[in-house]
């Protein structure tokens, strides 16, 4: 009883926190805030956008992860309290996009820290996301 | 003043500062000069010419030497000035003290071609992580990146 | 009293990393200096190894917001390379779509801004209204971010007479909704009075430090691409280079919205006026050895390119020059000696790119945890006493329309 | 028997359970109406139209991973949250929501209108404490704010619920409650320190344009910065209460109260803290938030003043009635 | 007077009982518009092997094997976790082997469930 009751309020309400790797052209950051926006409206599902990780049950990864990043997203995954879930949003987070095989960044977020969702697209567009965000939700034991 | 007039200016007063110069298309004019004429000719484009915008600063690899080019533009003109130096003693001057905003170009051709620029005001490293490598530079055409594994998550 | 204090790279809600250290002096900042590489994939190596196709789609991906200035700039350096007329058609929707992500980019800006301020309902409308833009951008392009519609020789895509129709109808609710929020924009006394005089940038130190766009035109300096060095079909459209005299955050707002009401103008110039027959001509794959310079007006200003071609179908080599990082200089001089209340709108006015920089307020090597966090708080005070005592000349201050 | 009403009281209504029930609704109230001020439609598919929406929030903070950063101060860091929705509940018993008991009692008494003031400060200080003790830059800069705004707001309220106290000639919240009942004309004397109430409860809550504190574009979470889990949904349910009990004090303290006993007075007061909450939402949503020394500036220039002035009104009428 | 404090205010409450700007997506899909650049479809029935595609696809996502010693037959691998739906492919194809659909909810919960083999 508890247990369908935790499980129902974590799907109920979950709270993003939007992490740009570095490399990315930033496309899919706008697209992230689109869908915050009156037209798509993510808070319908609960979703608020927080700015510290603390507060944090959604980490949404936009941009493949640069050599000078690769330490900040560590950082800022560990600081997100458990149970946390990780959206590799975008070409780039996912694959590396058009860098791969740039000098200066890895292909993709699950280099460097494990993700439980992927959203193809370059970007995607801001219902895609959502449908990850239901789909991740849905996928929630 | 149009391209034409420029280019004739040019060539008519600081003839003998430069080693060529010529109008490479419509709006461009190429100009040659040895590297200890630099600061002197971009002081007098700068000065006579009304050439205050520093767009960038390309290096290029040309193997024996490097080309380093300031693109400087005003109302109607580019001008593609460029220099040589030579791969053995990749030396330049810095420009900063006639046009002060040339400082992140200096820094990042520092940073891409291992250049060392002369009396520039702030040398440190611009756009390459911290714990890249010394004597690394990537735009170098004889350095190679080797691609790191891919690790797909979930094995094969 | 100094200590230093460091902004970002961490940003919470959107875009890359910057990180901005700054020595403070009190309340002033002495010195700024910024730390960039957070976002830098080098680009201009890879370039090197593609081919110029490939490179199209390289290009329009070294930036999101302004993702057609680029491939723009390359493609037409390399239809110059080519020795290739772009079709006259493709030229004027390649500039339709120009302007329209002008549009885009600068109402984003405007609720950046509003944001910035903490106004999250006007953050809200602005870019509930962009989305119509969007729409235009994503039914004549089929991406709503990446256009992809440049190709060597012209564009991907043409334009029928219903799209025709839908822009310019959309086009007045457009115009509508700038009039809007430029009267609420000058009746909101605190957000004028947080603007003006903000981040001063004299005309002899932009065109020193190399600023461009809106950034440059609001010292006064009347430079703009599009006007000094026409591409595409500028040369035939008419068009006003906007600019303002006051220097500061203010100005930049005010040469943007002037902007958006050109760009209106010019969309509906472009679509009356657009030419029939084809929209692209064939292009060679290999390029014969040369170089060019190519210059773009992108929504932040001047965008750079510089191709040299060896006769392959690969670039010798691509130098981009961002229009961000040439005003990367020019704001290090804007927050010299300025206050520490002001950085996020400084930052804003340059671009909204990077302002995300300011959700990270760090101080660097502290002493003792007592004393920083009462330096901290003492520095806002006096931030305070000095804004009571420029208080009323803020006031003076008035929306210029 | 007599045991059992006060337990009820303090547990059932408007004890414990009510207020976390109602506070939820509010929230949910003010969430939705913000979304649709700003033409989106808000919280819509955790329960019906999403009302269950800050249960699920406060639910799912509960069952997460509480996280005590390790240069934090450990005891006050995890007592604070639990001391202040104390506090705040022990606030709410003071209104006059359902008395049955004429005479002074623990809950009503000659005066309560002062405790009330006094411990709806508490809350307050209770921010600063957090901010100061999670050791954090940002945590630390949010508990500065939040005292540096206390010394703002907290006089222009008391001087406004001074007036209505006045004019009853009581400090009693019930008496007073009870003289706007009689004589409802009466309570548009009031009106401009009914706004000041208003105004300084927004600022109270910290929220736009008051919600410097926690500006996330400045300071990411402000005080708040380094809680999570258990003790950030503390936090969340002593805002939510707050917000009730702000409201409620405003209401019966300028709008007459909640009369006619346990049902009708439940109505009243969900229908006249919705007004209030309506009031703070579309305050929210019209503007942008102010730097602190404008908050400072602002508090000091026109809410004082203004609260001095509407004393002197009241001091006249006064004068004039009896 | 009224008007300078809060201007904002009559907007916000007009909209108070309009209809929200919002879509009603995930519960009514939203109509992509035509032209829209979805996912890769491949055809590898008509694929000659040429590598035209492959050379020009800006992301790696294609990968062409050839499958029999004797005939022209090809395998074709689409990696839709690299794809940047630029249609770069559809237009470069001399035989026509691809087309763009209108699917964008293709979210997975692992990389391999984005490789696509046509056979
Ligand atoms: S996936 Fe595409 S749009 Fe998104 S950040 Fe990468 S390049 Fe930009
Ligand atoms: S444009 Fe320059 S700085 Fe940016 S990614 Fe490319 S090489 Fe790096
Ligand atoms: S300038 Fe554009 S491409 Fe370069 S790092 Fe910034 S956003 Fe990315
Ligand atoms: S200024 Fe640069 S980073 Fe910013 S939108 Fe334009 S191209 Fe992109
Ligand atoms: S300048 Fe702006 S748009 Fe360009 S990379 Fe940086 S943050 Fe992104
Ligand atoms: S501060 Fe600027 S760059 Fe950062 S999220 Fe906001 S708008 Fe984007
Ligand atoms: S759409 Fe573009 S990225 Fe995707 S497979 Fe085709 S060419 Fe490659
Ligand atoms: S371009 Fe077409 S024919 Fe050639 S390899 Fe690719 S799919 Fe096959």
């Amino acid at each position: 009883m508890i247990e369908r009751l935790v499980h129902w309020s974590r799907v109920k309400s979950p709270w993003v926190l939007h992490l740009n790797a570095g490399g990315g052209c930033n496309g899919c950051d706008i697209e992230i805030l689109a869908a915050l926006m009156p037209r798509f409206d993510l808070e319908r599902f609960g979703v608020l956008l927080k700015a510290t990780p603390r507060h944090a049950d959604v980490m949404i990864c936009t941009g493949a992860v640069t050599l000078q990043n690769r330490d900040r997203v560590l950082r800022v995954y560990e600081q997100v309290p458990e149970p946390k879930f990780v959206v590799a949003a975008g070409a780039c987070a996912m694959a590396g996009c058009v860098y791969r095989g740039a000098y200066h960044s890895l292909f993709g977020i699950d280099q460097v820290i494990p993700v439980n969702a992927y959203v193809p697209g370059c970007p995607f567009r801001p219902t895609a996301l959502m449908d990850a965000v239901v789909k991740l939700l849905n996928s929630v034991k | 003043m149009n391209s034409e007039a420029i280019f004739e200016k040019i060539n008519g007063e600081i003839k003998d500062k430069i080693l060529e110069a010529a109008i490479a298309a419509p709006r461009r004019i190429s100009v040659k000069v040895e590297r200890g004429q630099l600061l002197a000719v971009l002081a007098y484009l700068k000065d006579q010419l009304q050439f205050t915008h520093l767009a960038t600063i390309s290096g290029v690899d040309l193997g024996e030497n490097f080309e380093v080019i300031y693109h400087l533009s005003n109302d109607t003109t580019t001008i593609l000035l460029r220099i040589l130096t030579p791969r053995a003693e990749p030396k330049i001057p810095s420009v900063c003290q006639v046009i002060p905003g040339a400082i992140l170009y200096e820094r990042e051709l520092q940073d891409m071609f291992g250049l060392l620029v002369e009396n520039i005001p702030d040398p440190r490293r611009l756009l390459l992580c911290d714990d890249w490598p010394q004597g690394q530079y990537p735009l170098r055409k004889d350095w190679k990146f080797n691609r790191p594994a891919e690790i797909i998550p979930g094995g094969k | 009293m100094e200590f230093k204090v460091s902004l970002g790279p961490q940003h919470p809600a959107l875009h890359e990393a910057v990180s901005l250290r700054m020595t403070l002096e009190g309340e002033i900042i002495r010195d700024a200096d910024l730390k960039l590489g957070y976002s830098h994939r080098g680009i201009e190596k890879l370039a090197e190894e593609r081919t110029f196709t490939q490179n199209i789609y390289l290009t329009e991906r070294i930036c999101g917001i302004c993702s057609h200035s680029h491939t723009t700039c390359f493609v037409q350096g390399v239809e110059q390379l080519m020795e290739l007329i772009p079709a006259r058609r493709g030229l004027y929707i390649r500039t339709l779509i120009a302007e329209l992500e002008r549009v885009h980019s600068h109402l984003l800006w405007l609720g950046v801004a509003g944001q910035e301020a903490g106004f999250e309902s006007f953050f809200m409308y602005t870019w509930r209204d962009r989305e119509v833009v969007m729409d235009i951008l994503d039914w004549i392009t089929g991406n709503r971010v990446h256009y992809a519609m440049n190709t060597f020789g012209g564009v991907r895509r043409d334009i029928d007479e219903l799209q025709k129709k839908k822009i310019l109808d959309s086009l007045d609710l457009l115009t509508k909704r700038t009039e809007y929020y430029l009267k609420i924009g000058a009746n909101e006394p605190t957000f004028v009075g947080r603007l003006a005089g903000v981040g001063k940038l004299s005309r002899e130190d932009a065109i020193a430090l190399c600023a461009v766009g809106p950034t440059l035109r609001a010292s006064g300096v009347p430079m703009d691409v599009r006007k000094d060095d026409p591409y595409a079909v500028y040369n035939e459209i008419p068009f006003e280079v906007c600019t303002a005299d006051s220097c500061d955050v203010l100005g930049r707002a005010v040469v943007r919205v002037k902007e958006l009401i050109q760009s209106y103008k010019m969309i509906e110039f472009l679509l009356k006026n657009l030419p029939d027959g084809p929209f692209k001509v064939k292009a060679p794959r290999k390029v014969k050895p040369n170089e060019v310079y190519s210059r773009y007006e992108a929504p932040r200003g001047e965008n750079v390119h510089y191709i040299k071609s060896n006769g392959s179908d690969k670039p010798e080599r691509l130098k981009v020059r961002a229009p961000t990082l040439a005003n990367y200089t020019a704001t290090i001089k804007m927050l010299k000696n300025g206050f520490i209340a002001d950085i996020p709108l400084i930052f804003a006015a340059i671009d909204p790119c990077i302002c995300c920089a300011e959700r990270l307020v760090q101080l660097d090597n502290p002493r003792s945890g007592e004393s920083k966090v009462l330096s901290f708080s003492q520095l806002r005070t006096m931030a305070n006493d000095h804004y009571k005592k420029v208080n009323l000349l803020k006031k003076e201050a008035v929306w210029p329309f | 028997m007599a045991i059992l009403k006060p337990i009820l009281y303090i547990l059932v209504y408007p004890g414990l359970i009510f207020l976390m029930v109602y506070s939820t609704f509010c929230e949910w109230f003010d969430r939705k109406l913000y979304a649709r001020m700003q033409n989106r439609i808000g919280p819509l598919h955790t329960g019906r139209s999403g009302i269950l929406q800050p249960v699920a929030d406060i639910i799912k903070l509960f069952a997460k991973e509480d996280i005590v950063p390790e240069k934090a101060d450990k005891h006050m860091f995890s007592a604070l949250p639990v001391f202040a929705l104390a506090i705040i509940c022990t606030t709410a018993l003071y209104l006059p929501l359902w008395h049955y008991s004429e005479a002074p009692s623990f809950i009503s008494f000659p005066g309560d209108l002062i405790v009330v003031a006094y411990l709806l400060t508490l809350p307050t200080l209770i921010y600063f404490l957090a901010g100061w003790h999670s050791n954090n830059y940002f945590s630390a800069i949010g508990g500065v704010r939040v005292l540096t705004m206390l010394f703002g707001y907290e006089i222009p309220l008391l001087l406004a619920l001074l007036s209505p106290a006045v004019l009853a000639d009581s400090w009693r919240i019930l008496e007073i409650a009870r003289f706007f009942q009689d004589k409802p004309l009466l309570m548009l004397v009031n009106l401009i320190g009914f706004f000041i109430a208003v105004i300084a409860l927004q600022a109270k809550l910290e929220r736009v344009p008051f919600d410097i504190p926690h500006a996330e574009t400045e300071i990411v979470g402000g005080q708040l910065t380094e809680y999570s889990g258990k003790k950030l949904a503390f936090f969340r349910l002593l805002g939510d209460i707050e917000m009730v009990v702000g409201a409620g004090l405003i209401a019966a303290v300028f709008m007459g109260g909640f009369p006619g006993g346990l049902l009708p007075g439940l109505a009243w007061f969900i229908l006249k803290t919705l007004f209030i909450i309506f009031l703070l939402a579309a305050m929210r949503a019209a503007t942008s938030r102010i730097r602190i020394d404008q908050m400072i500036n602002f508090s000091w220039r026109w809410l004082a003043p203004l609260a001095v002035l509407q004393l002197f009104i009241v001091i006249i009428i006064k004068g004039m009635v009896s | 007077m009224n008007n300078k404090i809060v201007p904002f205010l009559p907007e916000l409450l007009r909209h108070l009982f309009k209809k929200p700007a919002t879509v009603k997506y995930p519960f009514e899909k939203e109509a992509v518009p035509e032209g829209f650049r979805g996912n890769v479809v491949c055809d590898a029935a008509k694929c000659i092997g040429c590598m035209i595609c492959v050379n020009d696809c800006p992301a790696e996502a294609i990968d062409i094997i050839r499958v029999s010693e004797t005939e022209k037959k090809f395998k074709m691998i689409l990696h839709n976790d690299r794809c940047i739906h630029c249609a770069q492919c559809v237009d470069s194809c001399p035989t026509k082997a691809y087309h763009m659909d209108a699917e964008y909810e293709t979210a997975a919960f692992s990389r391999h469930d984005l490789k696509i083999e046509y056979k």
